[in-house]
């Protein structure tokens, strides 16, 4: 096991792939496979030198995602610890028999004799330019699978501490990265302690207004944040970072504090994970609420490809800035008339995205 | 291992009449317990039998070691039998009690038992297969020498992930053996009118690995398949496909009336069946070997008796464990 | 087109199969396929007869619900109207490729130049014995996909207009029916003008509380809304009927009479699509509600096959009574001290079964 | 169609040089120019191109009839090319502009084109095979006699979709032709690595449909094999799968650095590619013969200048309409 070194700057895909090493480095139970993991390094590099250092235990695969996920099941369930990955989140689609059906049954099933200590890779989200076939975020249906464990790191920090301690977990657990968040840098300490699995942090203390939000979107969050307290709003923003086990207490705590909800990701609003967090507030913050709860996602439409489209229809520090503005002003919505048409929220969002 | 298991047959060695005769009897007879309890109403859920197609799993079992892994389909119940899972265990599972196998979780489709190597059934069609190439390649890693045996139906062929999992075990060579219990019928449809290839076997050239078509009535020709595939397996050879040819005896899950099935089939299967056929062997050679056969009825039916009585003197699962065991 | 009589007492299964052969005569484009639909009549005899009165237009497939899905796909494309059956829900799941990445995508990225006429009919829901891989209800994910219509009818009468609406519709349509309920009878009126798609329906009004729920367990909560009568409650009970097109304004509309209000799904609580109703009413209802809202699901384990472990994780009557009493008795919950480990609302449900 | 469209080949009607080097090299120089403008930034998103392939999409265009259907991959510039879809709607679709296409909500990878009879591109590995099934099921219900062309690349025959729909489509013999684009890798991965069989056209007799290699770098033999395949698919003879044997001349997609491909394999893929074959048959015609290629050249180049250029004046996609087309 590595020694504990001071922080280091590292990228994201960077943290990744040293984390694989040093699932490689102090499980000896550990194999990597996935498509193009092994000679080629990854179709990002998170698995680049691995092939390299540690051979066979680090291998390529058929183009075959159902055969990938379920023989991670089986040679998990047999004593080894595969952590596999999944090019794109958008691909787990033609294998999510593996996942809901196979994967996340095994232990309750079992009634807890057959485990599986799995970790599923993968990564999501929009890109310039990038089709409806590659720019889903589709977090919420994993969040909806029990028997999953859901990481989704926000920082290379994270990529690294999640990704640890999924690898590290006795049950199959999904991490999801960000593919736009690859190239960024940030303060990384290799080696150290396992973090348990769960937790969400606060990345930005704040009175006013408690922000939740996971992934790519919490640096759009941290720069909405920083925009309303420049006119003078103490926004409070919280890095979900777990679906599951889900750390709600983090959020309630927040908003008893802060009396109002805002929650932002890019996934289409209707459906998507927020309203799981918005449902729990609904009914656990109640009393807390000063204002009615805001949720930013993409509108309801498949990803489009060119830019000037995905501008309208991606989330950003733009739209959540419009969301907390709603929730500052709340007893003004009092007098607002009901929308005839039961407001579509993926439109609200998209109108928000002109504010 | 508990009076149901199956002797190994090792190189050479001869299975006798009789003891093919028990081990099948004692699976035809655990599953004719089984209609009963469903038509009694003692067994919640529907249950799939394999009446007929017992000769497959006693025939394979008998060339696995303790240390192999066995994955199954929900027509699972004579592969758990010929694996040795004792049958007080699986009444009590099947009977939705709180048996030691996955306490009244899984029931009659989806049980399994670590104890025994056995993965499990698998109530999603062809769903099993990747996983059994999974515990193919831990075997690969862990040194082990295990090999993984996976038993499929006849319509699994066409399901994507059957595919994709033959495919890849082929590609590392792993030493998994599918057998493909080709019963005619996937459900309620004759697999002739899904496929356009006869015999099945034929899609193992798919993936460059030996595919092979037997008598799956004759469990000593099945143990002969299986145990050449075995050994190829263990020594780097990598996986063979093996249609095992059978005749379901009775419907598709309980409470299928068949009526798909043209007249006259049924009939004449029952004359192709596994113990009809050692009870025409055994009359060949005279009266003792027959009584002897009658015996190992009343023996088999005494143990099937004895477990089931054990299984209902087993608790129901207690509603406050629901939530147990859904992660570590 | 059959005379509009007057309605008749169907079987939910009888009525599907009276909305095929309605489909097959009305319009000659129309196909059926799908596992066993044919000669054997459907493996819960949703087509009977209906190959031996239209012939190779209702046919027989492999198991291969990828390739049902796409051929599907592709023959709406190119003119002809499929109406295919995915014989459990749970089985959507070595699909969902077919209908997230491929079907749902057709018109919006053809810019409305394609377009998929087709109709996709499954089935959900627990049933005693059954185990967690036929038992799933996973319509959350179906209404997190933009481009997809879902309905999921609770009685005969819309097993009939929503699927003949879903028929008619030039959009892909998921309808999603319940197993257990195929063999209940109600009255239904065959023929007569095809309903547009969408719209959520009050099934018995009230005052006091909103009880939104759909497929199966509108009956329970009927049954609940009963016994709250014979308390001195009156409980409207709402049938949300379609999540795509999604009425949210008959909700909203509820909500503002009622101030109270209680989601009811056999789904797993967590991420199920009562979250997505309690997030739009937290914010579109804020001001109009006086308690807490309150969800009831499966808690967020696989569904057990043995009926004593399903009777503690299948809602009913009971657990949507206990969520009735908990919105009624709002104000007292202040002084409720909050959950410090922030409480797993499936937990939740499961003890409020209790009840 | 635009004069970039491909001429159909009649029975025994014979394709000149210049015919074939025409249509290959306009593909050519439009991938050419993708590559710039995608340096250049002009172009979001990554594109996959089909430089060296282009022989296997002029080839099997030209057995097409405008009723049949087409599907392709993200790697289908050639293929829309070769259908007849003007360069200055592909141009515009993958500049991200209001195309005629999809209006730039599909790009390059994923685009369609209704009026040509173009299901579109998938950017799902696999995923466009069940979808162009469904197109050959619909000819056989609306007896138009159309046939259902689809592309893939080696790799995709990997996948569980497409095994499902291969066998989906032998079944109901239906009108379909599956081209496999063998480029020898798939991705960054070589094919030969993640399959135990050669050729992959093995993979017909699973499914018990003709299968067959040919030559993918000559058009005039890949039209012979498809044309061969189109009148079985008409006369109600079923699916056929032709592998095409290509390389690529580029990386599997914008910024692929290659390093995977072994050194030498791309120089001597330039030698064997189909424009550098054509000039070598035209430089043994004699002088007359290459001079009418650098015309073609010259020609191909003035209307991609064109194309392009015409393509630079469509405005962008407007905001406003982000959320038209979802739903009818
Ligand atoms: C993916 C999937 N599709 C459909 C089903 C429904 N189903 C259960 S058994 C069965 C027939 C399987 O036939 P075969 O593989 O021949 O096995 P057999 O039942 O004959 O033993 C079907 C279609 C399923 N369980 N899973
Ligand atoms: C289901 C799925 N898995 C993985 C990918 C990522 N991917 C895109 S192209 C490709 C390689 C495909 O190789 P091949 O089929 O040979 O086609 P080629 O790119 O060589 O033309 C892969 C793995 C995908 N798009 N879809
Ligand atoms: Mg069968
Ligand atoms: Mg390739």
């Amino acid at each position: 096991m590595p020694e504990i070194a001071g922080p280091q700057e590292l990228r994201y895909i960077q943290a990744v792939n040293a984390a694989l090493r040093w699932a490689l480095e102090t499980h000896p139970e550990a194999l990597i496979f996935g498509e193009d993991v092994a000679l080629p390094g990854g179709p990002f590099g998170a698995t680049k030198g691995l092939h390299d250092a540690f051979g066979g235990r680090v291998f390529d695969t058929p183009i075959s995602e159902a055969a990938i996920i379920g023989a991670a099941l089986g040679a998990g369930m047999r004593g080894r610890r595969p952590i596999i990955e999944i090019m794109y989140g958008d691909f787990m689609a033609v294998a999510m028999d593996q996942i809901v059906n196979q994967v996340a049954n095994t232990r309750y099933v079992s009634r807890g004799t057959w485990s599986a200590p799995i970790t599923i890779r993968t990564q999501q989200g929009y890109s310039p330019g990038a089709c409806a076939q590659h720019s889903q975020s589709l977090e919420a249906w994993y969040g909806h699978i029990p028997g999953l464990r859901v990481g989704i790191p926000a920082s290379p920090r994270d990529a690294y501490e999640i990704l640890r301690s999924a690898i590290a977990s006795e049950d199959p657990t999904l991490v999801i990265e960000s593919r736009l968040l690859y190239p960024d840098t940030g303060p990384v300490t290799l080696g150290g302690p396992v973090e348990p699995i769960g937790g969400a942090r606060v990345v930005r203390p704040g009175s006013d207004v408690t922000l939740v939000s996971w992934s790519r979107l919490v640096t759009e969050s941290i720069r909405a944040a920083e925009a309303a307290a420049a006119e003078g709003h103490s926004v409070e923003v919280i890095d979900l970072r777990w679906l599951s086990p889900l750390d709600f207490a983090t959020v309630a705590e927040s908003v008893h504090r802060t009396g109002r909800l805002v929650i932002a990701h890019e996934a289409n609003l209707t459906g998507g994970f927020g309203a799981e967090i918005a449902a729990r507030a609904a009914r656990e913050c109640f009393w807390d609420l000063d204002a009615p709860i805001e949720r930013i996602g993409a509108p309801d439409i498949p990803i489009p490809a060119a830019p000037s489209l995905q501008a309208a229809a991606i989330p950003d520090a733009t739209s959540i800035l419009g969301a907390i503005g709603n929730v500052l002003d709340g007893p003004a919505r009092r007098d607002r008339p009901a929308s005839p048409a039961g407001p579509r929220l993926g439109q609200d969002a998209a109108r928000s995205l002109d504010a | 291992m508990s009076r149901g298991a199956i002797r190994r047959r090792h190189p050479g060695a001869v299975v006798s009449l009789e003891e093919n005769y028990r081990a099948i009897a004692l699976i035809r007879a655990f599953e004719d317990r089984c209609s009963e309890l469903k038509a009694a109403g003692e067994i919640p859920g529907s249950i799939h039998l394999c009446n007929g197609q017992e000769a497959i799993p006693v025939g394979a079992c008998r060339a696995l070691e303790s240390r192999d892994a066995l994955t199954a389909t929900y027509r699972g119940h004579g592969w758990a039998i010929a694996r040795g899972i004792p049958l007080v265990d699986l009444f009590a599972e099947l009977l939705a009690r709180d048996s030691v196998l996955c306490g009244g979780r899984a029931g009659s489709p989806y049980f399994s038992s670590a104890a025994h190597g056995f993965l499990g059934e698998n109530s999603i069609v062809g769903g099993g297969v990747p996983m059994a190439a999974g515990a193919a390649l831990a075997s690969l890693h862990d040194g082990r020498g295990a090999v993984s045996l996976v038993s499929i139906g006849d319509g699994a062929l066409n399901q994507g992930a059957v595919h994709e999992a033959l495919n890849f075990a082929a590609v590392y060579s792993l030493p998994l053996v599918i057998v493909v219990e080709n019963n005619v019928y996937s459900e309620m449809t004759p697999i002739d009118a899904m496929v356009r290839i006869k015999p099945l076997s034929r899609r193992a050239d798919a993936y460059g690995i030996p595919g092979l078509t037997v008598d799956g009535n004759d469990a000593d020709t099945v143990t002969d398949a299986v145990g050449a595939a075995v050994v190829r397996a263990r020594q780097g050879g990598g996986p063979t496909l093996i249609e095992a040819l059978t005749e379901r005896l009775v419907g598709h899950y309980s409470g299928d009336l068949q009526h798909y099935r043209p007249a006259g089939e049924l009939a004449s299967a029952r004359e192709r069946e596994p113990l009809v056929r050692l009870r025409h062997a055994a009359v060949a050679r005279g009266q003792d070997s027959t009584y002897r056969l009658d015996e190992i009825d009343r023996e088999v039916a005494e143990l099937v008796d004895m477990s089931l009585a054990s299984a209902r003197t087993i608790s129901y699962p207690d509603a406050r464990t629901v939530a147990d065991h859904v992660y570590a």
